[in-house]
C-alpha cells in the first residue's frame, strides 16, 4: 500500500445537525482532512444503504453517514431508521468481505464541530489503514 | 402425509366457485424434478403430490401472477388462489401479508406439515438420476426412494437440504386448512455455511465472494424465484436511475447481490430457494442467512412469523444497537 | 482429414503446446460450471457431460464492448479483438449451436464481433460418450459425436484420446503438435463407431420435429401455451443457458471521463424485453414470452435459416427451476396440431 | 473499424434546428440534422417509411422514423416524443449540438409500386412522422401519382405535428388535407371526431388508391376495420409497426412479431402479410 | 424553449475567506468544462448586490436556466440566491450551492487540497443541478394565533406584544401563576427598581388582555402540524379549586391542617405555605390550588374529618373530584420561553452547602432580602447553633459557571451583577456588616453596570480576586480558603455568612419541550438558535421561536429585548396570514409503488396514506402524499424497495450523479 494514499471518502449529512455541524467547524476554523467530501440530504434516514454501496462502486474508498443524536432528529425518527437500516448493512458489507474501516457512521449535532474533526480524522485514519478500494470499483472492469 | 386427504380437500376447495385455482406439486416430467401445477378442476386434484421432493416455495406465484390492461369494462378475476405451503413456505406468506402484497381473504392456504426436504444434487450425487420419473417418500425418520418396483432406503441426514437442517418452523404459521398432523420440530442444526465464513478475515471473505460472485450470469432466477421480491419494476434492473449497470462483472454482480440480500434483511424466511434455483450454484442462502441471524441476535426480530407485525426496516427500537456509531 | 491418438499422460503437454488462449471446463463447487481459461494446473480434463453454461459465451460474451468513447466527446473506438481461442472439450451440441447463430449473425449485414470471434476460435470438441439424461440432440439434427461447427472431434477411448481434424484449422492445429500424437488404426475407428453407438443408445429423450415449423403458428391462441407458462417463473436460466439464444441488449455507461456502449445477454422471458417507453408491452405475460421463446426456435427460425434453433442439449430442461420441459412442451405442440 | 465496417458505429450528425411540435410531458420535438462526413452524407439514401437509430452517446440509441423525405435535401428529419431515458437526452440538444445515427433501416414504402395511385394517408398523433416523408415525396413528383388524401388527427389541436405545413398543403390543387381533433376546442375550424369516424364519414372510394395508416395501435384497429368496410382490399392497405430494438440490424432479436423483423423486415408491413401475424397488433 | 440545462457557475472568492485557500479561477476554469456549464465566473462576494446582479444578467442574457453558486453554506445564501434567480424568472429550484467554505476552505489549509476538494463539491453540484426539476411553492392560510411556553418575564412581554398587535395568543405556565422567576426577586440590577412593582402591572395586563388566554398549571402535551398550522394539546392539571368561584380570599391556606408545614418553592425552601397554596400574593391569576403531593386529602383519601380547607371556603371552590382537563387549539406560531434552572450549590460539595445553613444562594439572599420574603426583609441566618445578623459576609461567584468540573463552561452572565446588588441591598439593611467578594473576573458590561459596581466597591464592599477552595466551620464561624491571586496570599476569611453567586442551567425538564417541538440543544445544552447571529430567535424549526433564557443566561433587558424580538418574528407568519408550504416534498410513482405501506410505517408526520386506484381495470393500493403535511425528510424513501416514493430535489436520481462526481475521478 503506498505511503501517499490519500483516500476518497463521501459523506452523507443530514441537514440539521452534521451538516450544521460541519458548518460549524467551518466557522470555528477547525481544520480537518480534506479527503471527506460531503453530500447534504434532509435526514440521515434518507441515506438509502445502497448510496453506501453505489459510493463504494463508484470510486470512494470509504464512506460516512452522520445525523443527529437518536433523539434529536429533526424529523423525530429519521436517525432510527437510519440506525437500523445502516446497522444490519454494515454487517452485510463486513460479511461480504469489505473491510469495516470503510463504512462509518456517526452521531454529530450542530454544536460538535469539534466532534465532527474528531469524526472526519477517525474516518480518514480508518479508510487510510484499510488502504485504497479498488476491487470493487467499476473503473477496474477492463473495457 | 395421507395424499387421499390432501387430494380429497384440494378438490373440496377448487370445486367452490370463488376459487380461481389451487397452486400445489405434482410429478415432474423425469426423474426426481417435482412441477408446480395450477389447478382448476377437481379431477386434476389427481395429480396433487406432497413429497420430501416438493422443494420449490409456491408462495412466488402469488405475487407473479402479471396484470396486463384490461380491456375496457372487463372486469379483473379476484377469485381466490388456493396453495400448498410448507412451514418455510408459509413464513412467506405471512410476510406478504405484512407487506400488504395480497389480501389475507384472497388466499385459501392448505398447510402441510413438513417433515424436510432434500437437496436433489445430494440426492443425485447418492442416488443417480434416471430418466423414469422417481418417487421419494418419507419414512419414519429418514426417506424411501421408490424406483422400478424397488424400495431404497435414503438415509435423511444423507440428503437432507441445507435449509431443512436449520429450519426451526417446519409447521405452517399461516394456514387455513392443516393437512395431516403438525409434525415435532428438530433440533436445528449449526449454520457452518455461515460460521464458517465468519471465522475468516475480512480479506478471505471477499476472496470467496469475489469468486461466487464473478461466476454469476445474471439471470435474475434468485430474485425471480424469491416469493418476497416481488416489485413490478424492480430497481436492480432499472435504468432510471441506474443502480447497477446491466454489464455483467464482478463489481456490478457483486452489487446486485448485496443490493438483493439487503432487500431481503429482514424478510428473507429463509426457504432457500434463490440458493436452489442458482444455475452457477453460487450459495445465496449464506448472504441471506447471515442478515436474518443478525436481525434476529442483534434486533430480536423474526420475519414471517406475525402477519399483523411490523416490518423490519419501517420501524425501530430506541435501544437499537448502535456499538457501531461514531 | 487425420485420426491421430493422443495419449491423456501428454495431455498437459499437448494443451501447453497450442498456440493460443486455451478454454477448458472449469470445476467450481464440485461441478463443471462454465468454460475458463487454462490455469496451467490441470493435468486433464474433467469429468463432466456439459457445462451448465455453454461455451457460447467465449465467442459471445456476456458483456461486450462495442466501442469506447470519451464522455462528452465523440470519437469511438471499438476493441481490437485478435485473441486466438482454442475451446477443448466443447460438446458436438455447442458447437453446433455456434454454426446455427452464425447464420444470423451474418444475415443480410455482418456482425463484426461475432464473426471475428468465430474466425480466431478453434473448437475441439469432444464426442459424448455418456449423454445426459436429457439429451436430445438427435432429435434437431445433431449427435453426440455431431462434427457440426467442430473443427477437431475428440473421442474419450479411456486412456487415450483420438482427435479427427475436420477443418483446415483443426488440421493446423495438430500441426503444432505433432511430436504428441500418433496415428490411429483402424481398430481405433471402429472402436468409435461403436462408442458412437452406444451413446447413441443412451439418449432417451425424443422429439418428433415433423411439422412443428410449420403448424406452430396455428397454435397461437391454444390454451397449451398458458398450461405451459403457468409455473414459469421469467427468469433467464433457460435462455442464458442455451447454446443458441442470442439476443442481447446494447447499453451506454460512463465511468469518469471513460464511456463505453457495450451488449450484453438478454432473454426473450424477461417481461422488460419487449416493454416499449410507454410502458405497453406486446408480450404481457408468461404466456405470449414462453410462446415466442419456443415459435422462435422451432418455427422463426426454420422459417428464416431453414434451421431448428435448438440443438438439444438439455440445459433449459436440467436446470429450470420448476421443471419447465421443453421437451414435453413439443410433445404437448405435436399433440394439439 | 472504421464505421463502414462496423454496424454498430453510428455516424455524427449536427443538429441544425430543433423545435417542439407539441408541449406537455410527452412533448414532440423535431430535429433536423446533417450528416457531418461529407462522403457519407452524400451517399446516404433513404426511402419513405425507413428508420434510423438515433441516440446520445452516454446515454443509448432509438429507433425513429425518418420524417423527411428523400426529396426535401440532403439532410434528415426526426420528430422524437419524450418518453424515456434516451428520448429525454435527445430532447436536450438544440442546434449545435450532435447525435449520432446508423441507419437507414428497414424496408420503406414501395412508392415506386405505387406509381400512378391516389395517395392516402391515415395518421394520428406521432404516428404522422413516418407518413410525412411520402406526403413530401407524392408532393415532389405529383405527376407520378394520382393525387394524396391526408387524415390526420390528435387529441388536441396542440397535439398535433407539422401543423405549418398542412396550411401550406391545403393551398394545393391535387392534395387534400383533413384535420380532425378528439375533443372540442374554442377557435378550431376543422373536423371534431376520431380518425377512423372521419375516414368513414370521407367515404374515400377504394379504387386505384393504396392506403396507409400509422398511429396508436387502437386507431390503428378500428382504421383497418373502417377501411375493410370501405372496400379496400387486403393489398391496397399498409401500416408501419413500431417495436423496442436496440441493434437495427436483425441481430438482437427483440423486435421480431412472429416470424417477421420489425427492423429488417420492416417497419412497412403490407396489411395482406400481417393479417396472418397475430402477434403483429398485440 | 429547451430541455437543456444550461448552467451558470459562480464561484465566490469572499473576500479572502474563500480564496486564501482555494484557488478560485482553477474551480471555475476547470467547471467550464463539465458538462451543460455554459458560463463559470468567480466574483468578490456574489452574496453582494453586484454578484446578484451578475448572475441575474447572465440569467437574463446568456438564457441560463440552472445556476450554481460555489461559496458559503446553503444554511447562509441559499434563500438569497434563489430570490435572486427567481427575480430573473427562473425556477427557484434550479439553483445550486456548493459549499467551499464552512466545509472547504476554512477547514483545509492547503491550497491543493482545497481547489481539488472544491472542484470536486462544484462537480457533484454541476452533477445534480443538471437533473434538479422545477418546483412549485404552495401557501397556506396561517392561523392567526400564537402559544407561547412558559410565563416568565420573556414569555409575558412577548404574549403582550403579540396580544396587543391584535393576535390571540395562549399562554401556558407550568406552574399556578405567570412571573416566573423575575417574581422572585427583589430588586433589579443596576437601576434598583422592585422587581415586583414593574412585573406585576405585565402580569396584570396579561390576564386582563382580551387576546390572551392564561393557561396557567398547565403543560403542552401534544404539537402537531407545521408553521401556521400547529394543533396543540395542553393539559390543563386540577388545581382542585373552581377558578370561576375562588376569590382568592386566602382563608382556606389558614385553615389548612398542614398549614405552614409545607416547603414554599417559590421562597426558595425559606418559607413554608399550606397544602392549598398562592405561589406569592401578588400571583396571577390571583386563586388557589390544592398542592396533590401534599394535601392529605388527596394522598391518603381523608383529611381529619373532612378538609378544612373546604368548610373554610365561604364561595365553594374546593373541589376534590376536578379532573384535568385536555384543551386543544390552533395556533400559528410558537414561542419557547421555558426559562432556566440555577445552579444546584451541592454540585460543588467544597462550598458545604448541603451542610450549612448559613451557606445560601444568591436566589435565596433574592428570598431572603425581599420585604416580602420569609424573614419579611430581615437579614437573619442560623449558623448552625444560632439565628444571628451575620456581620462578615463573602459573596462567592462564578459557582456553577465557567466551570469545566461541572459541565459549564458558559459565563451565566447575571452573577456579577446580582451579586453587587445584593452586597449593596446588604450595605443597606446592615450598615456595619463587612463584606466581601471573592471573583475571577468581574464583567460588567451592560447600560449603567459598570458604574453600579464602582458604586458598590466605594461603599466599602471588598472585591478579592480568587477562587475559593473550601469552605469549612471553625467554631460559629465559617472559613472560606481562598488564595488572593492579586496578592498570591493564602486567606482564611471567617465569616458568618456565605452567598455563593449560582449561575444559570438549562432547564431539568427542557427534553419534553425538545422532543415536543423537535429542537436541539447547543453546546451549552440550552436551546439552539437557528444561527448564533443572525437568526437568534429562530429555532431549526419553522415557526418556532426562542426568548430569554431557554436559549442562554441574559438578564431582563436583554430577555425583554429579546421577546419582543420573538413576538416580532412570530407574527410575521400570523401578519402575512399565509405561509409558504415545503415544495421539496415526496412523491408517488404509482405506476411502480407496490403499496406495502413501509413508508406510511416511517413517515414521522403521518403525510403518507395508501389509496386504491385502478391501475388499467386493477384495483391496487398505492402511496399517496399529503404535501401540505410532508416536510421532504425522505425517510419513507430509503425504505421504499422499489424507490417509488422520491423527496423532490433529493431523489435518488439526482444523488446517485452526486456520489459518481464525487467518488470519480473526474
Amino acid at each position: 500500500m503506498s505511503e501517499d494514499f490519500e483516500p476518497n471518502i463521501v459523506a452523507f449529512l443530514c441537514n440539521w445537525c452534521s451538516y450544521a455541524g460541519a458548518d460549524l467547524a467551518g466557522t470555528s476554523r477547525i481544520h480537518y482532512p480534506a479527503n471527506i467530501k460531503v453530500i447534504r440530504v434532509m435526514c440521515s434516514g434518507r441515506v438509502n444503504p445502497l448510496y453506501v454501496m453505489n459510493a463504494l462502486q463508484q470510486g470512494a474508498d470509504g464512506v460516512l453517514v452522520s445525523g443527529c443524536h437518536p433523539g434529536d432528529c429533526h424529523y423525530m425518527e429519521g436517525n432510527y431508521y437510519a440506525r437500523r437500516r445502516l446497522g444490519i448493512f454494515k454487517d452485510l458489507l463486513e460479511f461480504v468481505g469489505v473491510d469495516p474501516r470503510r463504512f462509518h457512521m456517526s452521531w454529530v449535532s450542530a454544536s460538535e464541530g469539534h466532534k465532527w474533526k474528531e469524526v472526519v480524522e477517525k474516518t480518514v485514519e480508518d479508510v487510510r489503514a484499510a488502504g485504497p478500494f479498488e476491487g470493487f470499483r467499476r473503473r477496474q472492469i477492463d473495457w | 402425509m395421507d395424499l387421499e386427504q390432501l387430494r380429497k380437500t384440494a378438490a373440496e376447495v377448487v370445486a367452490k366457485d370463488d376459487v380461481k385455482y389451487l397452486i400445489g406439486w405434482k410429478k415432474g416430467t423425469y426423474g426426481y424434478r417435482v412441477s408446480p401445477v395450477f389447478i382448476e378442476n377437481e379431477a386434476d386434484t389427481e395429480d396433487l403430490i406432497f413429497s420430501p421432493l416438493c422443494t420449490a416455495n409456491l408462495v412466488t406465484y402469488l405475487t407473479l401472477v402479471e396484470k396486463p390492461p384490461l380491456p375496457r369494462g372487463q372486469k379483473p378475476d379476484t377469485r381466490k388462489v388456493a396453495l400448498m405451503v410448507k412451514g418455510c413456505d408459509s413464513r412467506a406468506v405471512a410476510q406478504i401479508l405484512v407487506e400488504k402484497g395480497i389480501e389475507r381473504e384472497q388466499i385459501i392456504v392448505i398447510g402441510c406439515p413438513c417433515p424436510g426436504v432434500i437437496d436433489v444434487n445430494l440426492l443425485v450425487a447418492k442416488y443417480p438420476e434416471v430418466a423414469e420419473n422417481t418417487e421419494l417418500k418419507w419414512s419414519g425418520e429418514d426417506f424411501v426412494l421408490i424406483r422400478g418396483g424397488e424400495e431404497i432406503p435414503v438415509k435423511r441426514e444423507e440428503v437432507l437440504a441445507e435449509k431443512c437442517r436449520l429450519c426451526r418452523y417446519p409447521n405452517p404459521v399461516v394456514s387455513d386448512i392443516m393437512i395431516g398432523e403438525p409434525v415435532k420440530p428438530w433440533q436445528t442444526e449449526e449454520d457452518t455455511g455461515v460460521s464458517e465464513l465468519e471465522g475468516k478475515n475480512v480479506a478471505e471473505r471477499w476472496e470467496y465472494w469475489e469468486e461466487q460472485f464473478a461466476r454469476c450470469i445474471r439471470c435474475y432466477s434468485c430474485r425471480n424465484v424469491c416469493p418476497l421480491c416481488y416489485c413490478e419494476d424492480c430497481i436492480l434492473d432499472r435504468l432510471n436511475p441506474t443502480w447497477i449497470n446491466r454489464a455483467v462483472n464482478f463489481s456490478e454482480n457483486t452489487a446486485f447481490h448485496i443490493a438483493r440480500a439487503f432487500h431481503l434483511a429482514g424478510r428473507c424466511v429463509e426457504c432457500g430457494e434463490c440458493e436452489r434455483v442458482c444455475p452457477v450454484k453460487i450459495p445465496l442462502g449464506r448472504l441471506n442467512r447471515k442478515l436474518a441471524r443478525e436481525v434476529r441476535d442483534n434486533y430480536g426480530f423474526e420475519p414471517g412469523l406475525d402477519p399483523d407485525g411490523k416490518p423490519f426496516q419501517a420501524s425501530y427500537k430506541p435501544d437499537d444497537p448502535e456499538d457501531f456509531i461514531l | 482429414m487425420s485420426a491421430m491418438l493422443l495419449n491423456k499422460d501428454k495431455w498437459p503437454e499437448f494443451v501447453g503446446k497450442l498456440s493460443g488462449k486455451v478454454w477448458v471446463p472449469k470445476v467450481e463447487e464440485g461441478e463443471a460450471i462454465r468454460f475458463g481459461p487454462l490455469s496451467g494446473e490441470e493435468s486433464k480434463l474433467p469429468e463432466y457431460c456439459n457445462t451448465r453454461v455453454p461455451p457460447k459465451e467465449i465467442v459471445f460474451p456476456e458483456t461486450e464492448t462495442l466501442y469506447c468513447f470519451q464522455a462528452d466527446e465523440h470519437e469511438m473506438t471499438a476493441p481490437e479483438i485478435d485473441e486466438r481461442k482454442i475451446i477443448i472439450g466443447i460438446r458436438p451440441c455447442d458447437a453446433r449451436a455456434m454454426k446455427i447463430v452464425e447464420k444470423l449473425f451474418r444475415w443480410d449485414v455482418d456482425d463484426p464481433y461475432y464473426l471475428k470471434h468465430r474466425e480466431l476460435v478453434t473448437l475441439v470438441g469432444l464426442a459424448c460418450n455418456a449423454p445426459g439424461l436429457n439429451c436430445f440432440c438427435t432429435s434437431v439434427g445433431g449427435g453426440p459425436a455431431s462434427t457440426e461447427g467442430l473443427d477437431i472431434i475428440m473421442f474419450d477411448l479411456e486412456d487415450r484420446y483420438l482427435l479427427e481434424t475436420i477443418t483446415e484449422k483443426g488440421e493446423a492445429l495438430l500441426k503444432e503438435v505433432e511430436g504428441l500424437l500418433e496415428e490411429a488404426g483402424q481398430d481405433v475407428l471402429a472402436q468409435k463407431e461403436k462408442l458412437i453407438e452406444a451413446a447413441e443408445n443412451k439418449i432417451s429423450r425424443s422429439v418428433d420435429t415433423e411439422g412443428i415449423a410449420e403448424g406452430l403458428p396455428g397454435l397461437w391462441e391454444d390454451p397449451l401455451w398458458k398450461r405451459v407458462s403457468a409455473s414459469c417463473l421469467g427468469c433467464g436460466t433457460c435462455t442464458y443457458l442455451c447454446p443458441t439464444c442470442h439476443c442481447f441488449d446494447i447499453q451506454d455507461e460512463t465511468e469518469g471521463f471513460e464511456a463505453r456502449r457495450y451488449r450484453t445477454w438478454d432473454s426473450c422471458m424477461f417481461e422488460e424485453y419487449t416493454r416499449h417507453a410507454s410502458g405497453h408491452n406486446p408480450r404481457p405475460t408468461r404466456r405470449e414470452r414462453t410462446r415466442n421463446r419456443i415459435n422462435h426456435k422451432y418455427s422463426y427460425y426454420v422459417d428464416k435459416f431453414d434451421l431448428i434453433a435448438c440443438v438439444g442439449c438439455g440445459r433449459c430442461i436440467n436446470y429450470c427451476p420448476v421443471n419447465i420441459d421443453i421437451v414435453e412442451i413439443l410433445r404437448q405442440v405435436k399433440e394439439a396440431l | 473499424m472504421k464505421t463502414s465496417e462496423n454496424p454498430y458505429i453510428p455516424y455524427l450528425a449536427t443538429i441544425e434546428n430543433a423545435w417542439y411540435e407539441t408541449g406537455g410531458e410527452r412533448c414532440i420535438k423535431t430535429f433536423k440534422v446533417v450528416i457531418d462526413d461529407k462522403e457519407v452524407r452524400e451517399n446516404w439514401n433513404h426511402c419513405p417509411g425507413q428508420s434510423a437509430m438515433i441516440g446520445v452517446l452516454g446515454v443509448g440509441e432509438s429507433m425513429i422514423s425518418i420524417s423527411a423525405s428523400p426529396t426535401e435535401g440532403r439532410f434528415l428529419r426526426f420528430s422524437v416524443m419524450r418518453m424515456g431515458k434516451v428520448t429525454q437526452a435527445l430532447h436536450q440538444l438544440d442546434p449545435g449540438d450532435k447525435m449520432t445515427i446508423r441507419g437507414p433501416y428497414g424496408n420503406g414504402f414501395p412508392l415506386e409500386e405505387w406509381e400512378g395511385k391516389h395517395i392516402l394517408t391515415i395518421g394520428g398523433g406521432i404516428g404522422q412522422a413516418p407518413l410525412r416523408p411520402i406526403i413530401e415525396y407524392v408532393k415532389a413528383k405529383q405527376d407520378l401519382y394520382a393525387g394524396l388524401t391526408m387524415i390526420y388527427g390528435a387529441r388536441t389541436s396542440g397535439d398535433l405535428c407539422f401543423k405549418d405545413e398542412f396550411t401550406e398543403m391545403s393551398k394545393c390543387d391535387d392534395l387534400s388535407c383533413h384535420l380532425t381533433i378528439d375533443i372540442e376546442e374554442e377557435g378550431w375550424e376543422h373536423n371534431v371526431g376520431f380518425v377512423p369516424q372521419m375516414l368513414l364519414d370521407l367515404n374515400p372510394s377504394p379504387e386505384n388508391k393504396i392506403a396507409i395508416t400509422c398511429g396508436p395501435p387502437i386507431m390503428i384497429r378500428f382504421v383497418l376495420e373502417n377501411l375493410k368496410k370501405l372496400g379496400f382490399a387486403d393489398e391496397q392497405i399498409y401500416t408501419t409497426l413500431e417495436n423496442r430494438m436496440k441493434c437495427g440490424i436483425g441481430k438482437c432479436g427483440r423486435c421480431n412479431v412472429g416470424n417477421l423483423y420489425v427492423c429488417k423486415d420492416g417497419p412497412v408491413f403490407c396489411y395482406s402479410v400481417l393479417k396472418n401475424v397475430p402477434e403483429a397488433f398485440a | 424553449m429547451t430541455d437543456k440545462p444550461r448552467i451558470g457557475l459562480y464561484v465566490c472568492h469572499c473576500g479572502i475567506n474563500i480564496s486564501a485557500t482555494v484557488d478560485v479561477d482553477a474551480v471555475a476554469k476547470y467547471a467550464q468544462n463539465l458538462p451543460n456549464v455554459h458560463v463559470a465566473r468567480t466574483y468578490s462576494y456574489m452574496c453582494s448586490e453586484p454578484g446578484q446582479a451578475l448572475i441575474k444578467k447572465d440569467i437574463r442574457e446568456q438564457g441560463l436556466n440552472r445556476v450554481i453558486v460555489a461559496s458559503c453554506s446553503p444554511r447562509m445564501h441559499e434563500k438569497t440566491f434563489r430570490k435572486a434567480v427567481q427575480e430573473e424568472g427562473l425556477n427557484p429550484y434550479f439553483l445550486e450551492i456548493a459549499n467551499i467554505r464552512e466545509q472547504c476552505s476554512w477547514v483545509h489549509e492547503d491550497m491543493t487540497e482545497g481547489t481539488a476538494k472544491a472542484k470536486k463539491l462544484v462537480a457533484s453540484a454541476v452533477a445534480k443541478v443538471r437533473l434538479l426539476e422545477p418546483l412549485e411553492s404552495t401557501e397556506v392560510d396561517a392561523e392567526p394565533a400564537a402559544l407561547i411556553i412558559g410565563a416568565g418575564i420573556a414569555g409575558i412581554q412577548a404574549a403582550l406584544d403579540i396580544a396587543d398587535a391584535g393576535f390571540k395568543v395562549y399562554l401556558v405556565e407550568k406552574s399556578p401563576s405567570i412571573g416566573g422567576r423575575m417574581a422572585q426577586l427583589d430588586k433589579t440590577f443596576p437601576t434598583l427598581d422592585c422587581s415586583a412593582c414593574i412585573l406585576t402591572p405585565k402580569m396584570v395586563d396579561c390576564a386582563s388582555h382580551p387576546n390572551i388566554e392564561l393557561l396557567t398549571y398547565a403543560k403542552v402535551e401534544e404539537v402537531d402540524g407545521f408553521v401556521g398550522n400547529f394543533t396543540i394539546k395542553v393539559r390543563k392539571k386540577a388545581r382542585y379549586v373552581d377558578v370561576d368561584k375562588c376569590t382568592g380570599c386566602g382563608e382556606c391556606a389558614k385553615a389548612c391542617r398542614l398549614a405552614n408545614r409545607i416547603t414554599s418553592e417559590f421562597d426558595e425552601g425559606m418559607g413554608k405555605r399550606s397544602a392549598i397554596y398562592m405561589p406569592f400574593p401578588q400571583a396571577v391569576p390571583a386563586k388557589y390550588t390544592i398542592d396533590p403531593e401534599n394535601c392529605l386529602m388527596l394522598t391518603r383519601g381523608k383529611c381529619g374529618k373532612g378538609p378544612k380547607c373546604e368548610e373554610a371556603c365561604q364561595a365553594g371552590a374546593i373541589n376534590f373530584e376536578q379532573q384535568d382537563e385536555i384543551v386543544e387549539f390552533k395556533v400559528g406560531a410558537i414561542i419557547v420561553a421555558t426559562g432556566f434552572d440555577t445552579f444546584d450549590a451541592s454540585r460543588k460539595p467544597e462550598y458545604g452547602y448541603s451542610n450549612y445553613p448559613n451557606v445560601i444562594t444568591g436566589m435565596e439572599m433574592e428570598r431572603l432580602v425581599s420585604s416580602s420574603g420569609p424573614t419579611g426583609g430581615d437579614i437573619k441566618v442560623f449558623n448552625g447553633e444560632e439565628e444571628i445578623v451575620p456581620k462578615e459576609i463573602a459573596f462567592i461567584k462564578c459557582v456553577g459557571s465557567r466551570d469545566a468540573s461541572v459541565g459549564n463552561e458558559y459565563c451565566s452572565r447575571v452573577c456579577c451583577m446580582y451579586t453587587a446588588k445584593q452586597a449593596h441591598l446588604l450595605r443597606e439593611k446592615i450598615p456595619d456588616a463587612k463584606i466581601r467578594v471573592y471573583y475571577i473576573d468581574v464583567r460588567a458590561f451592560g447600560k449603567g453596570y459598570e458604574e453600579f459596581y464602582d458604586r458598590v466597591r466605594r461603599e466599602n464592599v471588598r472585591y478579592i480576586r480568587g477562587n475559593p477552595s473550601e469552605i469549612f466551620k471553625r467554631g460559629k464561624k465559617l472559613v472560606v480558603k481562598v488564595e488572593d491571586t492579586l496578592t498570591a496570599t493564602p486567606l482564611e476569611d471567617e465569616v458568618d455568612m456565605v452567598v455563593l453567586a449560582v449561575g444559570l442551567e438549562p432547564r431539568a425538564d427542557m427534553r419534553e419541550v425538545m422532543d415536543l417541538l423537535r429542537l436541539s440543544q447547543s453546546g451549552d445544552k440550552f436551546f439552539m438558535e437557528a444561527h448564533p447571529k443572525l437568526r437568534p430567535v429562530d429555532t431549526a424549526t419553522d415557526g418556532v421561536f426562542l426568548a430569554g433564557c431557554c436559549q442562554g443566561p441574559k438578564d431582563i433587558p436583554d430577555t425583554v429585548a429579546q421577546a419582543k424580538g420573538a413576538a416580532a418574528s412570530a407574527m410575521v407568519p400570523l401578519a402575512s396570514g399565509k405561509v409558504t408550504i415545503n415544495a421539496q416534498v415526496a412523491t408517488v410513482n404509482e405506476a411502480t409503488c407496490r403499496g406495502c405501506g413501509y413508508c406510511v410505517s416511517v413517515c414521522p408526520y403521518s403525510a403518507i396514506e395508501l389509496v386504491t386506484v385502478n391501475r388499467f381495470g386493477h384495483e391496487l393500493e398505492v402511496a399517496r402524499v399529503n404535501e401540505a403535511l410532508c416536510k421532504g425528510c425522505g425517510s419513507c424513501s430509503s425504505v421504499c424497495l422499489s424507490d417509488s416514493i422520491q423527496p423532490k430535489s433529493f431523489r435518488d436520481r439526482q444523488i446517485l450523479p452526486q456520489i459518481a462526481a464525487l467518488g470519480g475521478t473526474r
